[in-house]
């Protein structure tokens, strides 16, 4: 108990910080939820392969720790784009292949949920197996610094160097600490700014109310759910991008666990919320230090889970309550 | 593989071309080359058992890779005897592994198993190699339970964790004078099963633990945990995937104790995870640093494209043993287990020869040290 | 439906009363949905519930179903208090309804809808199920004869084997009414019954909810058509606002002037059809 | 009707129904009925009583022959085929489970693995590590537990609605997971060792069919035992779970057909208003919940008296996603269909263990492409199948073409 009170300004940080990426990952979730009352299984391997297209871009400029700052921005925000795009492309390949057919045919949502996860399968062991994708298309040479141990983790090189920036409570935040936070607010922000104030936004709003009084009232229903999709893996490609500053791997299997965790996040926060989203990743990162702390970190995972369910019980839409979703009689 | 084939003959030649994918040996060559004359060789093979697909592939990829250079090399010495290498992936999976044994045990060809990798799977593979008496060499198994079964076919190449424990304890004692220990473990059998062997030898000077689990990358409140405790030495009982990420967050929190780890973490791949933070990482290791490393290192590369990891010399080592005394005319499973039982030789990891449970009778184990970005032998630790 | 009593003649007068609504109110938020309402149902009759949109009619259907809970006041049903009975054991009592949006269970056929229903009394659990015990024997039996004939009373009998879902609205409908009365209630609610029905189908349901009377039970009728609950109604209670406005015989009622001011000369009848009409 | 492939040629024909018949008729009813009860389905129905059962007979003396006769296409060739029914039967057992919970009373259980993870630990533990309990002693205690613990979870979870429930149970599938990784008395990361296995009645001795080509010829070198359950002969095992199969199909039927199948059936279509039409909906979710851990529980027991160990690993939550993916592949809410999703799921990538490395993406695509393009599942409920054929003709009459 003492630990965590002499602790408690580090564990609250670094909490926040892993809750930061729970939480942009979960909008994910949360978008695709709202406007299809689906669960999108897939959303992980959107952010597994967002964070490679991160690795890779810093792998092709090969920019080394301690450059100049105009060359550290350009190259996160080079690798911030193109995390973003390829995170939002796969979201939208998942739209098209796993969900489309299934939309039109209005299957069961269960149907849904295993072509996601088939989806979810395919696209993790494509990335697992690049090496041999590779040497299949002949490339395997060409692309080695890309494909290479393909099972194994991946560093992502940060060109931007760790530094403390000021000290509270025994532990000094860092430059990281500040960026992942700040930028997940900021996107969490813009986010709601979106869907609050743009046509788009409106669309999605009112698919998630009454997809059939939207569509009559000319939305076009497929646009706004490609819309989604894109706007949900854009999302994914910062978190992916975020993640990569603190953590420095990924993998072709990092998805999984990280799913899991960014859908307890939403789902606790109230799923089809936006700011929920945000909330429950803060709720569940610190829920994990602070339980870590108190009883070991072997029971992290039953912590955040317990909590979920504790929540649920006492208030059973999330946190803040579905809102982009309907209230289902 | 030829595809200049005459017409008449593509669907055989399409039949050849399927098989010898799926057993990556030179069995079919010898099969159409009329063999015949290998005499005592004549359809004999030694099998991989362990995970090839799954989320422990990688390691298992490494030993299945020593083997498979290891029977390379013995077919091109020896034209005349031909030794085939079939697969058993068991994902590392102990279910799977109860089907696979026993479809190893119903092959009359398999004389010999390297494997099962794991702890886990040789749980429940060993019972039925022993009921199928087909001699095993494990390359990794290191729970030290495994070799009090009764199984009479149950061998491994390295030292088990109650070997490796204590050395890493007295090289944290003497040679880093490390006062104050935090233990972590990862929770796998092997890991917790060192980490506590690492706990009992190091007594008094442990002043915390922690468990993380595998697949896990944050490890914030374990490294709050370590620096509050002011640890001067961290050791870590897991394999290199979370290492990695574990120390190299520790650095980036600033905490400067020694990081002490065991052979699961000696692989490229920690420091292709860890990047600089991986200097000056300790890594114990029952394994000698020897001369023909080196011919082994450049013959390794050149066949996989990458430097043997962790297991792999291991796996050179245990094939090695089972293709010596089939070439010495051991191709029955009950020859060749009593040829590995008598067995005496220089390894390239260490001199071979197995107790009667099974064990490694020679155990040293080695510091190595992160250098560079390499991983360098220290010294050899004296345990008593 | 031996059991069920046949009863004599409506009651246009003073039955007792079997379902009593005591000052209820009910609040959510901000909003209250009911203010103070009081009225009886009386045994034997059929009492219409009808209001403007939003005046609290379905509402006030949910608290008498236990969907709600009230926040003051009671509901009492046969002279005892439903206290904070679970919905099912409502049902169990003698209370059943059907529902303005239809909400059968599609997937399962006419029959096994009406079954469901039918087994509201039935108690066999997963041993009498797993032995075929004579009490799971006995109750699919009486089960099976309850619904087929409910079902050959509402003009449903050859429909059976169909699925809910591809059943005609109509029929669909009278499958709503065929359930409820499977629970063998004594007092039956019907909310909005004629919604997207024609002049003629309105008709067919006025005499219906006539036989459904004359079976001896009791009808409480939610509805917009005011001609269909002046044509049918023994007694009439007007809501507005979650406030009772009026209470009486449809001629009382027609020419009561708080219920004119509350529907203002608008048409209600016609803007009903547009909008069922849809 | 308990031939698994009979509704398999019907589900196989549905989808070329409906257009051949849209144009006959002008009572769908009457021709849905029809052609409910299609072919194959009728001429066996037809068939006199004696000559039914003898089918029947025929292909359950089959089914239990499978491992002995090794029939060539079907046979694993790069693993035990015993070994590859038992897990094919273990995973078809808890399908069926399954099934109760997700396709009967529709509830969304991702962390079925829990209940899998009880039974096999409640034999490991008190058969091996803490207390040497008989073998027929273990398996009904398994299953009680597991019931138990069935409702324990139940009794919170189930309170909450809809899919928030499927990650609430995925929590405690992993809760269960990590408890016995991290507690000692459980064996911890080491697992059990020594798990008891059934006992053994040597009877007689059968032997294999071994196949040269098209011929078969009897292996009088290889033979399997009758009864024993030894460690390498896989074959007893699963005989064993076939005949625990049997009994759990003949007790679904019963429960199918009956109050409590409705009830289930109704919560699951509307669970509002089946508690307005009398059912005790939550007493009836929790049942489901408990059969379904029973079921559940019952094939974790027999799981880890074949394996003779357990270890956490065997219960990852990948497993509870594989189970949902066979109830949901094979046509959820139908029994023959979850065991089609059951063989498909756990059959096919032992089969085809000559992909390698590329067996999982195969698989994945093969969910997905399943899933897309048999979204009622490779053998649906009848009714979803009629209810699809009405639909479809009202689709084909709007458009004024047949859709196949």
């Amino acid at each position: 108990m003492s630990f965590l009170f002499n602790n408690f300004v580090e564990l609250t940080v670094t909490g926040l910080v892993l809750g930061a990426v729970y939480g942009l990952v979960a909008l994910g979730y949360t978008l695709v939820y709202g406007v299809l009352q689906l669960i999108n299984f897939a959303h992980s391997e959107v952010w597994m392969f967002g964070s490679f297209a991160a690795v890779w871009v810093t792998v092709a400029l090969g920019v080394a720790p301690g450059s100049a700052m105009p060359v550290v921005i350009g190259v996160l925000l080079l690798a911030l784009l193109a995390a973003m795009t390829v995170s939002g492309g796969v979201a939208l390949l998942l739209e098209r292949v796993a969900y489309r057919r299934l939309i039109r045919l209005d299957a069961p949502k269960l149907v849904a949920l295993i072509s996601a996860i088939g989806a979810s399968f395919a696209l993790a062991e494509i990335m697992g197996l690049r090496d041999r994708v590779a040497g299949w298309i002949g490339l395997r040479d060409t692309l080695d610094p890309y494909v290479r141990s393909a099972r194994d983790n991946t560093r992502f090189q940060n060109p931007l160097e760790t530094e403390g920036l000021f000290t509270v409570g025994g532990y000094t935040v860092s430059n990281v600490d500040v960026i992942i936070i700040v930028s997940a607010v900021l996107m969490m922000v813009a986010l709601d700014q979106f869907i609050r104030r743009t046509r788009t936004g409106r669309g999605i709003r009112a698919v998630a109310q009454d997809s059939e009084a939207a569509a009559l009232m000319g939305v076009n229903r497929n646009r706004i759910i490609r819309a989604t999709f894109l706007v949900g893996g854009i999302m994914a490609g910062a978190a992916a991008l975020l993640y990569l500053m603190r953590f420095g791997v990924t993998r072709w299997n990092a998805g999984f666990l990280l799913g899991v965790k960014a859908f307890t996040a939403a789902v606790l926060g109230g799923i089809g919320n936006v700011r929920g989203a945000l909330l429950g990743g803060f709720v569940l990162g610190l829920a994990e230090n602070y339980g870590s702390a108190l009883i070991g970190s072997e029971w992290r995972d039953v912590v955040a889970f317990l909590l979920l369910v504790v929540i649920l019980l006492f208030r059973p839409t999330g946190l803040l309550g579905e809102s982009l979703g309907r209230a289902r009689a | 593989m030829r595809f200049s084939v005459k017409t008449g003959a593509p669907l055989l030649a399409l039949a050849l071309a399927l098989s010898a994918c799926g057993t990556s040996g030179g069995d079919d060559e010898e099969a159409s080359s009329g063999g015949g004359e290998a005499g005592t060789c004549e359809d004999v093979a030694i099998g991989y058992f362990g995970a090839l697909t799954g989320a422990a592939a990688n390691l298992g990829i490494n030993i299945r890779n020593g083997v498979q250079l290891a029977v390379d090399q013995f077919n091109e010495e020896n034209a005349d005897c031909q030794v085939s290498l079939e697969e058993y992936d068991s994902a590392g999976d102990p279910n799977q592994a109860t089907g696979l044994a026993t479809q190893a045990i119903g092959d009359d060809s398999v004389i010999g198993i390297v494997g099962p990798a794991f702890s886990g799977e040789s749980d429940t593979a060993g019972p039925i190699f022993a009921e199928g008496g087909l001699p095993t060499i494990s390359a990794s198994a290191t729970n030290p339970d495994l070799s009090q079964n009764g199984w009479d076919t149950f061998h491994r190449v390295l030292g088990n964790d109650a070997s490796q424990g204590p050395a890493a304890a007295t090289y944290i004692a003497d040679v880093i004078k490390s006062e104050k220990v935090f233990v972590v473990d990862d929770a796998s059998a092997y890991g917790a099963g060192l980490a506590e062997i690492v706990e009992e030898s190091a007594g008094d000077a442990v002043v915390g633990t922690d468990t993380i689990q595998t697949g896990q990358t944050d490890f914030s409140a374990t490294v709050t945990a370590i620096r509050s405790s002011g640890a001067d030495s961290v050791f870590f009982g897991g394999y290199y995937a979370e290492a990695g990420l574990l120390v190299q967050q520790m650095r980036a929190a600033g905490v400067e104790a020694t990081f002490v780890v065991a052979d699961g973490v000696k692989d490229p791949g920690f420091i292709e995870a860890a990047g600089d933070a991986a200097e000056g990482t300790i890594i114990t290791c029952p394994c000698l640093p020897p001369e023909e490393e080196q011919e082994f290192y450049a013959a390794f590369e050149e066949a996989f494209g990458a430097a043997p990891a962790t297991y792999s010399a291991e796996a050179f080592d245990a094939a090695n043993v089972m293709l010596e005394g089939i070439l010495e005319g051991n191709t029955d499973r009950e020859s060749l287990l009593e040829w590995i039982n008598d067995y005496s030789g220089e390894g390239i990891t260490k001199t071979i020869t197995f107790d009667e449970d099974g064990e490694p009778e020679n155990i040293s184990v080695w510091a190595y040290k992160v250098e560079n970005g390499e991983i360098v032998a220290d010294q050899e630790i004296e345990t008593n | 439906m031996s059991e069920i009593p046949v009863a004599g003649q409506p009651a246009t007068g003073e039955g007792a009363a079997l379902l009593s609504v005591d000052d209820v109110s009910i609040q959510f938020g901000g909003l209250k949905a009911l203010d103070h309402v009081s009225f009886d149902v009386r045994e034997g009759e059929i009492l219409g519930l009808i209001g403007p949109n939003g005046a609290g009619k379905t509402t006030c259907f949910n608290v008498m179903t236990g969907v709600y809970q009230p926040t003051s006041g009671e509901v009492r049903f046969a002279g005892s208090p439903l206290g904070r009975r679970k919905r099912f054991a409502i049902t169990r009592l003698g209370i059943a309804r059907t529902f303005q949006n239809i909400r059968l269970f599609g997937n399962m056929t006419a029959l096994e809808n009406v079954l469901v229903g039918a087994d509201a009394h039935h108690r066999t659990n997963v041993i009498d199920a797993l032995f075929r015990s004579p009490r799971h024997r006995r109750e699919e039996r009486e089960g099976e004869e309850t619904a087929r004939e409910v079902m050959k009373f509402l003009g449903l009998e050859r429909r059976a084997d169909e699925l809910a879902r591809n059943l005609s609205y109509g029929e669909q409908r009278r499958l709503e009414i065929a359930r409820a009365m499977a629970t063998k209630p004594r007092l039956l609610c019907l909310d909005e019954p004629a919604a997207g029905f024609n002049p003629a189908e309105k008709a067919q349901l006025m005499d219906l909810i006539r036989r459904i009377r004359d079976r001896g039970l009791t009808v409480l009728l939610i509805e917009h058509d005011m001609s269909l609950v002046m044509g049918v109604s023994d007694r009439v209670a007007v809501l507005e606002f979650g406030r009772k406005i009026a209470e009486g015989v449809p001629a009382q009622i027609r020419n009561d002037p708080a219920v004119i001011a509350a529907y203002l000369g608008t048409e209600v009848d016609d803007l009903d059809d547009e909008e069922a009409n849809l | 009707m308990s031939e698994p492939h009979i509704p398999l040629r019907e589900g196989s024909t549905a989808g070329g129904v409906p257009a051949s018949t849209v144009g006959q008729t002008d009572d769908m009813g009457r021709n849905r009925f029809g052609w409910d009860r299609l072919a194959l389905s009728r001429r066996v129905t037809a068939l006199p009583r004696p000559a039914k059962w003898a089918l029947i007979g025929l292909f359950v003396v089959l089914l239990y022959l499978l491992p002995l006769l090794e029939i060539p296409i079907l046979s694993t060739p790069d693993t035990d085929f015993g070994a590859v029914l038992f897990t094919v039967a273990s995973y078809v057992l808890v399908a069926l489970g399954l099934n109760v919970v997700l396709g009967y009373a529709g509830l969304l259980d991702l962390g079925y693995v829990g209940f899998y993870a009880v039974g096999a630990y409640t034999v490991a533990v008190l058969g091996s590590l803490q207390a040497q309990l008989s073998w027929w002693l273990l398996i009904p205690l398994a299953v009680v537990i597991t019931t138990i613990s069935g409702i324990l979870l139940g009794a919170p979870t189930l309170r909450v609605r809809g899919d928030y429930l499927a990650i609430v149970t995925l929590g405690f599938g992993e809760i269960i997971r990590l408890t016995a990784l991290n507690t000692e008395w459980l064996g911890a990361a080491k697992g059990i060792t020594g798990v008891p296995r059934p006992p053994s009645v040597e009877l007689f001795e059968l032997p294999h069919l071994q196949w040269e080509g098209a011929t078969a010829v009897i292996d009088l070198d290889d033979k399997t035992k009758f009864l024993v359950f030894g460690v390498a002969d896989q074959a007893p095992y699963y005989w064993l779970a076939l005949t625990v199969i049997f009994i759990v199909l003949g007790a679904d039927r019963m429960l199918r057909l009956s109050r409590v199948g409705r009830a289930w059936e109704a919560t699951r279509e509307d669970e509002d208003a089946a508690e307005l039409m009398g059912v005790p909906t939550f007493k009836f979710k929790l049942l489901a919940f408990a059969c379904g851990a029973f079921i559940g529980g019952l094939s974790g027991a027999l799981f880890a008296s074949r394996q003779g160990f357990i270890n956490p690993e065997s219960f990852q939550l990948l497993l509870s996603i594989l189970f949902v993916a066979a109830v949901v592949v094979g046509g959820a809410g139908n029994r023959w269909g979850v065991i089609m999703g059951a063989i498909v799921v756990a059959y096919l990538p032992e089969r085809f263990r000559g992909f390698e490395e590329w067996r999982l993406l195969v698989f994945g695509m093969a969910l997905l492409i399943l899933a897309n393009f048999r979204p009622q599942g490779l053998i649906p409920p009848r009714r979803t199948r009629r209810a699809q054929a009405v639909d479809e003709q009202l689709d084909a009459l709007e458009e004024g073409t047949d859709r196949v």
